[in-house]
């Protein structure tokens, strides 16, 4: 789960890592009230989760709170990549002497966690990444050792941070650390961090990823989950708790056991010149009811004119799926579109015996992964590659 | 010999009282695994899976009463990480963990612990290990697959029984199949399977299914290309997958341009691996490969 | 540096491991007053630093304040193996069901901590293990992966412990390992470790040895050492920083620098068929203050009839030494008992040539280490094996 | 080639602008060792004993400029461990660590790490390490000893210069000598320098030098019987010490009959172990096993 900026900040400074002042606001004249209150100079930032803000008209500084307002009321509501601002984050704006990098993540690879440093802050860290890696320091923090001093004296004099900032630099990371590690975060990332004029660093921006698994430790971060930005079906899925669904832009809608199968009959379905119209994972041990749940989320959807299921058993009985895609079938009524249904693993024998003795006109039965990925094609109108 | 498991492996079941637990020891019990224990702290000196598996308190009874060798972990997600230390720390060589949603914390800090100790464990969030004709441990459906030259290696789950399939009703079987799950952090990764594939006997063909996300691939074909002299054929899920969009497990994030499916296709390809467009192609190529 | 009973119960406290209430005393007045307080049945303990105090008769229970005082009166002064008991531990006494055993403690054999319970409780743990091994369950916890609940439920399955005990005795046992911690223990043990007849669980006795090395991070734990317990000579080496100083039977003083050669000294003295009469270790890096200190406070013991100085020069400069020889000779005035001196390694030349000028009565220089403790045996009276 | 050091050995020495760290890395240069950096951390880019080694801020530094591949540390107790971990990671294979008073929980706290990572530590609170005549690491004064066929080994500081000068003082000198350290835990035990010694061809035969406290001696003697051929003769402190009490260095408590002199010098006997009462003896055993 991604936080937004605002919300990152306020994990951050639980950890005491210094953050600006500031406060989130959803219209422009809360963002006014906001800037009364913290008077002076201000900055009104678009909350969302995507880079490029900047570049896109998403930041301005106000010095007033009618420039505040006017700012907030400038950046509410655009699309920035697609995503609608819906909040901005109002902060007192101070001066900058220099923007740093820091961030701690989960290195998959090394299977353990990775610190980075750098005195290039304030722009894309892949963009130096691939351009001038030597200015990024790296090390590997050992999960069972944690976060030493050498690590830090490492990151401080490999970054190019200039000596004088060693010292509030290294405690901000520090802190960092501990807030990677106090929310379960996969990463916690500060681009910029900056050194201010009156002395001290502060965290200007604010990335922070919270392992989906680790939630149940974590009730306050799950409050902050932003339904309201996910799109309608990603929301009705998440709360139904039917699988794992991403919304696509095709009309063959699919519904598979597992992620990787899942994402094998959308490859499958493109490959036959078709496009998929949603990921779905049921998971495994689905069963009648949560099969029914599913299909009703993909027919949701006006654009989806057939439904591709893809289930090979393991856990998950053939035999409960069929039933639940005739059940999912009654409860719908009056369906035009067809449910291209491919069944293999435990029970699947009973599973086609099923959906035979039923002959519903609107099930179509497939021996392969192959062939019912064809027919769905075929049935949502046919090969449409570009 | 198959790799990591046969029929002389001595399994401890973590969990087995539960519902899962009880359902897939009883699969694996009647698949011919030598289930010899199984665990439920309280529950110890009861019998388990329709009396057949005495039960213990700790692994360390079942390893020091049993003789247990390999455990198998069924336990729920906040305390599955502290069962893999458990089963680690009482002698266990082989721990396959089953378990799906263990915060990636926990397992940053159990895997450099159980390495430390020179244990192979499989998982979690996977469906174990099978050598098929031999033992089973963990979900993978068992009347998919029989023996046979193949060494199968995969992330996924379901997608894997698929290639089983697709593989035995072409009337090849497998060496043995590793599903080494799908999450951040495991502990088996692809590298140090196919270590194992390469020096076991029976294993004269290797195919490994990928997905996007991570550089597990990568990594492997460089190793493929570098210390292996069996052929590997594979495949990759996830050509169609968005960018940037999360698709099931954790280990399906696509970072930027690395860890997409065609990234990963053309590096397996540069480092000599065929890789097949479907399931049913990896499976033809597999056939191919054994000449 | 180990801790009396009432200190390691007061240190324990802090983290959270429950202890009877009670209080330690100095006077039978002062027990009186505690037991007053406390109300009901007290027990009355000496406070030594040594086993077996049950069976000396250190400890006695008190059904009045009239009797605690008695029995603090017949303990207070009473010598314990040698230990002279000087503070009773006054506490309310309680209905005990069951005594258990627990501890944690530095493996240095295995390089790792070491957990230890068993149900037999109350009792010296070294007979337990030493007659019935399997009673006393053991849990090594790797350092980096700390204390787990799968090691606590190891040591409450593998103990005997009964089962409706295991929630708090499993409790206590994690916050025995947080003291363990939090303290630079090298040992805390709970023996017994009782259940109470209300309910619960209580350390009955608490030993607590603190790592020296880690006293820079323990001021309050640095506050109770008890110098008061320590010899005259051993406490004048702490308070004035001479070394490591420990007292001995015979008569035949000895000063070496580095524990394993001041050892080795001891061995080759009573091979030589003396007795010494201390160990003084002045450690590396000795110079001219230090030596005189040490021979100084070795001739402070009246039984020291010769003192031998060992000393292999590697930090520690012979030349230095000498001068510090020859500068206590000179403040000590009128001396009559003979300096053994034998230098070899860094400067010993300059060291050697330095007390062959002064040519002092009292210093007799020593080829090799043999040969010196030959002649300071003779010298203190000759041979006395028994 | 000696043991863990020789004159191709390239150090770094961590605390190398402290008193102690410029005094003994200057004797270490001026008997040949290869130093090729310091580390403190501010100083980087200064140079240190006499303007004749570079110094660094981090050992990253030091290894990645100057190709350090072991590192000496003098840096004060309470953030050595730290150093030790720093080097570690930075890719050392050996860490001599002289400093003395580092807490119990921080080595053990290190250990497990630096075990992981296969790296040689040897101490802390230990003399370092001496290959006479190639290369000297740490305190041990280089001239009272020269090369020759004695492995050398102890837990002593001062005792082993006895014993290496009752040696040189009769002609013989030593492959390599290693202080291991008196602390209740320090990295490389008797064991591993033991194994070491005896795949070493310069090293003919092993003097071990014990003292009371642990059963490190003990182990030893097991190990030199069932897995050494070449000759090792023991010498044991420590008779005299009372049952109970301490003996400067934390190594040096009894605990109970075991970690006795008498019940080491037993056991080492039993294994085939010749004992010398004095240090003398000691040295006059190792002539006579050089046969």
């Amino acid at each position: 789960m991604d936080l937004f900026e605002y919300q990152g900040k306020q994990v951050l400074a639980r950890f005491g890592v210094p953050v600006p002042e500031g406060k989130v606001a959803a219209s422009p004249a809360a963002a006014r009230q906001v800037a009364a209150k913290l008077g002076g100079k201000v900055v009104v930032k678009a909350q969302v989760q995507v880079g490029g803000r900047g570049k896109a008209g998403g930041i301005k500084v106000a010095g007033t709170p009618d420039e505040a307002e006017a700012a907030a009321r400038a950046i509410l509501g655009m699309h920035i990549k697609g995503h609608r601002v819906r909040r901005v984050l109002v902060e007192r704006a101070g001066d900058i002497v220099v923007e740093y990098y820091a961030s701690f993540m989960l290195d998959r690879s090394a299977k353990t966690f990775l610190g980075m440093a750098s005195a290039k802050g304030g722009v894309d860290i892949e963009e130096v990444a691939a351009t001038d890696p030597g200015a990024i320091a790296r090390v590997q923090v050992d999960p069972l050792v944690g976060l030493r001093p050498y690590h830090v004296s490492q990151l401080m004099w490999g970054s190019g941070i200039a000596p004088e900032h060693h010292k509030a630099a290294g405690a901000l990371l520090e802190r960092l650390f501990a807030a990677f590690l106090g929310t379960d975060a996969s990463l916690v990332e500060v681009n910029p961090l900056v050194a201010m004029a009156g002395g001290g660093v502060v965290a200007l921006d604010a990335k922070v990823s919270i392992d989906d698994s680790a939630m149940f430790r974590h009730p306050d971060l799950e409050a902050m989950r932003d339904l309201g930005a996910m799109g309608k079906q990603e929301r009705t899925a998440k709360e139904r708790g039917i699988g794992n669904f991403v919304k696509l832009e095709g009309e063959v809608g699919v519904i598979g056991n597992g992620a990787g199968l899942t994402m094998s009959t959308l490859d499958v379905v493109a490959e036959a010149g078709g496009r998929p119209a949603n990921f779905l994972d049921i998971g495994g041990g689905a069963n009648a009811e949560s099969m029914a749940a599913a299909i009703d989320l993909v027919f949701g959807d006006r654009k989806v004119r057939t439904l591709l299921v893809n289930i090979f058993g393991g856990i998950t009985r053939c035999d409960l799926i069929a039933e639940g895609i005739l059940g999912a079938l009654g409860a719908l009524g009056d369906v035009k579109k067809k449910i291209v249904v491919r069944l293999d693993g435990t029970n699947a024998e009973e599973g086609r015996a099923i959906l035979e003795r039923a002959a519903h006109p609107n099930i179509v039965a497939a021996g392969t992964m192959l062939e019912a990925a064809q027919r769905a094609v075929v049935l949502a109108g046919g090969r449409r590659r570009a | 010999m198959s790799i990591l498991l046969d029929s002389g492996t001595r399994v401890v079941v973590q969990g087995i009282t539960g519902g899962e637990g009880t359902f897939h020891t009883r699969r694996n019990i009647e698949y011919g695994t030598n289930v010899v224990a199984g665990v439920t702290p309280g529950k110890g000196g009861q019998r388990a899976v329709d009396g057949r598996v005495p039960v213990f308190n700790t692994v360390a009874g079942a390893v020091e009463k049993e003789g247990a060798d390999a455990s198998l972990v069924f336990v729920p997600a906040r305390f599955a990480a502290d069962s893999i230390l458990e089963a680690t720390d009482a002698g266990c060589s082989l721990v396959v963990c089953v378990t799906e949603g263990i915060p990636a914390l926990d397992m940053a800090r159990v895997y450099p612990h159980v390495r430390a100790k020179g244990v192979a464990l499989v998982g979690p969030n996977c469906p174990g290990l099978i050598s098929p004709g031999k033992a089973n441990m963990g979900i993978i459906p068992g009347e998919i697959t029989g023996p046979g030259p193949i060494g199968l290696l995969s992330r996924s789950g379901t997608l894997t029984y698929q290639v089983m399939y697709e593989m035995w009703t072409r009337g090849l079987g497998q060496s043995t199949c590793v599903g080494i799950g799908g999450d951040p952090i495991v502990g088996s990764s692809f590298i140090d399977v196919l270590e194992r594939f390469e020096a076991d006997p029976e294993t004269r063909v290797v195919v490994m299914i990928g997905e996007i996300g991570g550089d597990e691939e990568e990594k492997a074909a460089r190793f493929i290309r570098e210390r292996m002299t069996k052929p590997v054929v594979a495949y990759i899920a996830g050509f169609t997958a968005p960018a940037g969009k999360r698709m099931g497990h954790a280990g399906a994030i696509i970072s930027g341009s690395k860890g997409t499916a065609q990234a990963k296709k053309e590096v397996l390809e540069a480092c000599g691996v065929a890789v097949g467009v479907n399931p049913t192609e990896a499976a033809e190529l597999a056939i191919k490969a054994l000449g």
